[in-house]
């Protein structure tokens, strides 16, 4: 791996050897790529949505492939916040990387509670805010599609939670600007885009939805052309560093992220068909910027 | 230990029009497999294929470091496999889900249609610890018998054809054999069938396991798509599973 | 053909033979495509959107593939309204489908105009008014995300167009339902859904955007999950007929919208790689329909 | 009349690693095609290609109702066409295009790289109408010129190269041929390459024609996305196109 620092980034205070993370969801917790990748080598990895208490999540089946993307509708399964401080926080917190917890709530008092949680957990540098999970009835995406709901609850979160603070935006909305401004008014250190956007898929022979709950997240290469404008919108409009996410499949990928504006990006479901892409970005970014000679990344951010 | 490595087809055999034994080469020392496991496949040049694919192992073969997979044709993905040949590279991640626990002195296997496929291997294994078992398999005709010869000298073969062209004429609920006394019940076939020997076997109170087939995103544990539910809440099929004890599930 | 009026559909007063339809922008004026197929055999066609005054649309380059779709800046290219009435209008005005034209403007005033110059011709039995087009400044997409603006603009061509009111919505924004009720309470008689989704695309190793306006409208088998949402969320919430739009490639596509509650369907992107694919699409819905023993398309549309 | 059809792949002659020449049989009479026309090709067992892809009609053989299309690769598409092997399918979209306007008595044809695909077929068909033709050829070395026999057969071959490995070293546009006389100029191959020819055309009074590569969609005329800006408005590559005379388009 290359160590001169030409791929290194920041998000607030928290410093990235370079700007691949991996998207909530799609990682588990990390160990579970380690037979795959090294997670050393990586900028980051955001972990599964936290909620307070322990969630189900939704009813099988719960994914319907799509044409170059998936639905799913995990609905926020997790073991809560006490189990991920107590069980799981112990086997990661000592990765040479930065792990970042993704939180997510019912209400507004949820969200402050699991973040006042975190923000004891030493070797976790950020939260990523989720108020953009279309697979819930209450919460979710109703907070990040609402400008004002947006900013009420980035703002009480900002209260609890002093480290860095990564607010993660929804792409079903009309004026994404418009709440990505709120977030930054309300005290967000970045912001993190897009989650997925929401779809439906049908059995035609059977006359069925394919997912329990009918509705679902779109995720994958199909999307990347909406999460390209819409970090390009939010970077032309906002001061904050932005994480692009949506349908990044290759380093190629990644660097049109950069291009359009983001400081990093996390790689979702690319994760599912090849578990070493994440590793195999960075090289290819490392290359990318040889071959058309950069001193360092942070040259072509935002260039478009 | 996952692997993610290609492999080398070295035969496609048709069974039927819709159902072909791939047998891959591993160019490396295969590691441990246990009989119940599953791999998940690239497939490429397929334009509608954008997940990978999870297909059983079928068969093992150590010596030679070969796998054997069964796939039955239902749409593009498995359409695009049945084309492989000699010599066609293929991405697999594996191996991957629990697997069978063997156990017992005396068991019975009961395999619907392509469902059948882990079976092959697991009599191996009962075989090697000097398990006895018997296997009954359910199918629509003599066509789509596979793996019968193997069956035969690894086990006794008992079988059930819809139309009666070969073995009982029915299907395999009615048959016979399932009268005798087993230890455990290994179940892998279409989710009414398993179901079926699953309530036979409570009634028995016979430790009875099944193979899951839910639909996965990653087969690794990580996006808990392939959720089954079962008494302890909902459990991923691909680490948890795909193998469950019955007693162990809801529905069941 | 079959003639046993399985598949013939009603959308407000206009009858189509049967549900396939071809959307605005995808199928020139019809008779492009009369190498290919026969126009009789189809519900109806839609054509390109018309505007008041001759427009030049947007500079070269105008498009850019993406992973199963497509996106387009076309910016509504056309030379005006009376030039259609003049001289397209003849040309297809005895096609024995339905041509439905399709109306855009920059101003309220712009859309009632040429609503009004189509409303005198004999032939065409609706307009389709395209309050969703991401690809110009003003106008266009401007009055199909707001609920207000999109009342007023539809309830002002209700009162100067007398046949069939078609409206077609665009899917860049946070509530459809709310934009599909505001369409109902102004007059519509029918939504159809959707326009394409907002997106960009860029080259990483030019590192420009592949598009001249950055931004254009995607399309194609990517973006069939969300208007399958679309559709089903609209199809449930209001009384109108729905033509459902979006990434529908085949017969079994179409079948899907039915069964979310589409009385037509409109084919755009399919056109450019089978131009004979809405033929193969009528002819397998009535496949379809003899598969499942089915007498009627309408005794499946909305079951889900 | 435009045909959608399927042509079967008589062979696939490779000229360098990314250079390629297909010969394409149609299983019926060839319809008439004009010089300059192109065809919209499906490429199928590629993920990532989801649009037909627009290639020039390199050469025709009406006798025996076969097609040439020169396939240079720059991308997936191009890439999966150069994988084709004799007795593959092939869906094409054809013939597209306005075509070249053939006139004169003595005419010049001028092409580099792949671009010069649609000149083969136009000299035959100046040949047969007894019009004198040069033709200049600027490539990057010897082993990136094809055709070579055919075009000595049909014309006077004039070429440069950029190595000088053979014919002048240097670019077309200083080639000596430029200054003979000429009725019209024929010019295919990269726009700077095309702008430069038709500045010289314009300064001699020379009617000049190119042949623009603008992304399309379609292919048919009916998505607006291929347009060129010409003294008439924005017209489209597809229809109007992709010959154009450089006193029609701006920019030229
Ligand atoms: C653990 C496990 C083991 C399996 N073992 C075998 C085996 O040994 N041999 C075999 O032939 N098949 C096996 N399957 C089923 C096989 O994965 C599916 O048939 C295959 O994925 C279908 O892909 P397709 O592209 O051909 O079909 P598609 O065109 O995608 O769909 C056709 C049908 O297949 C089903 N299907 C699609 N994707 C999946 C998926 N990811 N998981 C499960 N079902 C799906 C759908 O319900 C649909 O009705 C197994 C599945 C699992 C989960
Ligand atoms: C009228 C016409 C005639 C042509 N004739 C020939 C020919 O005879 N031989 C030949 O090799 N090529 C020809 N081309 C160019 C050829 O169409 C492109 O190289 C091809 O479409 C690229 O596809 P790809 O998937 O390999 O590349 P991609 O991976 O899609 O992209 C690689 C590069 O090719 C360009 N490109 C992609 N799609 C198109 C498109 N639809 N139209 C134009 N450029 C595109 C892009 O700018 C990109 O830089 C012609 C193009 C046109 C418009
Ligand atoms: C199976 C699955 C589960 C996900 N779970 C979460 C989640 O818990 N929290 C969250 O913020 N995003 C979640 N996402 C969204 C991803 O983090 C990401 O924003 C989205 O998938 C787009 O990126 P991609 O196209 O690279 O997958 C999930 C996505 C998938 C596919
Ligand atoms: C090249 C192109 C041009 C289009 N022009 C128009 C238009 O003029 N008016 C309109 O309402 N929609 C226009 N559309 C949108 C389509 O009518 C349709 O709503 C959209 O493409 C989604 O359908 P599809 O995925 O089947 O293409 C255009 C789409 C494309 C691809
Ligand atoms: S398939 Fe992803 S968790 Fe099982
Ligand atoms: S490519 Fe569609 S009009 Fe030319």
């Amino acid at each position: 791996m290359n160590t001169s620092k030409q791929l290194e980034v920041q998000i607030k205070d928290m410093v990235l050897k370079n700007p691949v993370m991996t998207a909530s969801g799609t990682f588990g917790y990390g160990y579970d790529f380690e037979d795959f990748i090294n997670l050393d080598s990586l900028g980051g990895i955001v972990v599964k949505a936290t909620t307070i208490k322990e969630r189900m999540g939704n009813p099988y089946p719960r994914m319907a492939e799509t044409p170059s993307g998936m639905l799913n509708t995990v609905g926020l399964q997790n073991k809560g916040v006490d189990y991920f401080c107590e069980k799981i926080y112990p086997k990661i917190k000592d990765k040479n990387t930065n792990v970042v917890v993704n939180v997510s709530g019912s209400t507004l008092e949820e969200y402050v509670e699991v973040a006042s949680k975190i923000n004891t957990l030493e070797n976790i540098p950020a939260i990523e805010l989720n108020v953009s999970c279309p697979n819930v009835k209450e919460g979710g995406m109703a907070f990040g599609t609402n400008k004002d709901m947006t900013f009420k609850v980035v703002s009480a979160v900002r209260k609890a939670y002093n480290k860095t603070l990564i607010v993660k935006l929804s792409p079903n909305v009309t004026n994404i600007v418009e709440i990505a401004k709120a977030a930054e008014d309300a005290g967000a250190d970045s912001l993190s885009l897009i989650n997925t956007l929401l779809g439906m898929a049908v059995d035609s022979e059977k006359r069925q939805p394919l997912l329990s709950t009918i509705t679902g997240g779109l995720s994958g290469a199909a999307v990347k052309p909406v999460a390209l404008r819409c970090v390009w919108q939010v970077a032309k409009q906002t001061k904050l560093p932005i994480i692009g996410i949506g349908g990044i499949m290759n380093a190629q990928d990644a660097i049109e992220f950069i291009l359009v504006g983001a400081t990093a990006i996390e790689v979702g479901t690319a994760n599912f068909i090849n578990p070493s892409i994440t590793e195999e970005i960075v090289k290819g970014m490392e290359d990318y910027l040889q071959r058309h000679n950069i001193k360092h990344i942070s040259e072509i951010r935002g260039v478009i | 230990m996952k692997y993610c490595k290609d492999f080398i087809v070295v035969k496609n055999e048709t069974i039927t029009p819709t159902l072909y034994i791939l047998r891959l080469q591993y160019p490396e020392t295969l590691p441990e497999i246990k009989p119940g496991q599953f791999v998940e496949i690239l497939v490429e040049g397929e334009k509608d294929v954008f997940l990978r694919r999870p297909i059983s192992i079928h068969d093992v073969d150590k010596e030679n470091n070969q796998i054997a997979l069964l796939v039955q044709v239902v749409g593009k993905g498995t359409s695009q496999l049945s084309k492989l040949k000699e010599g066609d590279k293929l991405n697999l991640i594996f191996p991957l889900g629990n697997g069978f626990t063997v156990m017992g002195k005396r068991v019975l296997l009961v395999g619907g249609g392509c469902g059948a496929a882990p079976l092959l291997y697991l009599l191996r294994v009962l075989k090697q610890q000097n398990i006895k078992s018997d296997i009954l398999i359910g199918c629509k005709d003599i066509n789509h018998l596979f793996s019968k010869k193997e069956y035969q000298e690894l086990s006794n073969l008992h079988v059930t054809t819809e139309d009666g062209s070969f073995g009982e004429k029915g299907f395999v609920t009615a048959h016979p054999i399932l009268n005798e006394d087993f230890d455990a019940i290994y179940c892998c076939g279409p989710t009414p069938m398993m179901k079926a020997i699953s309530q036979y076997a409570k009634q028995r109170n016979i430790t009875c396991y099944v193979s899951l087939e839910h639909k996965m995103a990653c087969g690794i544990g990580v996006c808990l798509c392939c959720v089954a539910e079962t008494n302890q809440g909902n459990k991923r099929t691909c680490v948890t599973g795909p193998i469950f004890l019955t007693s162990d599930l809801k529905d069941f």
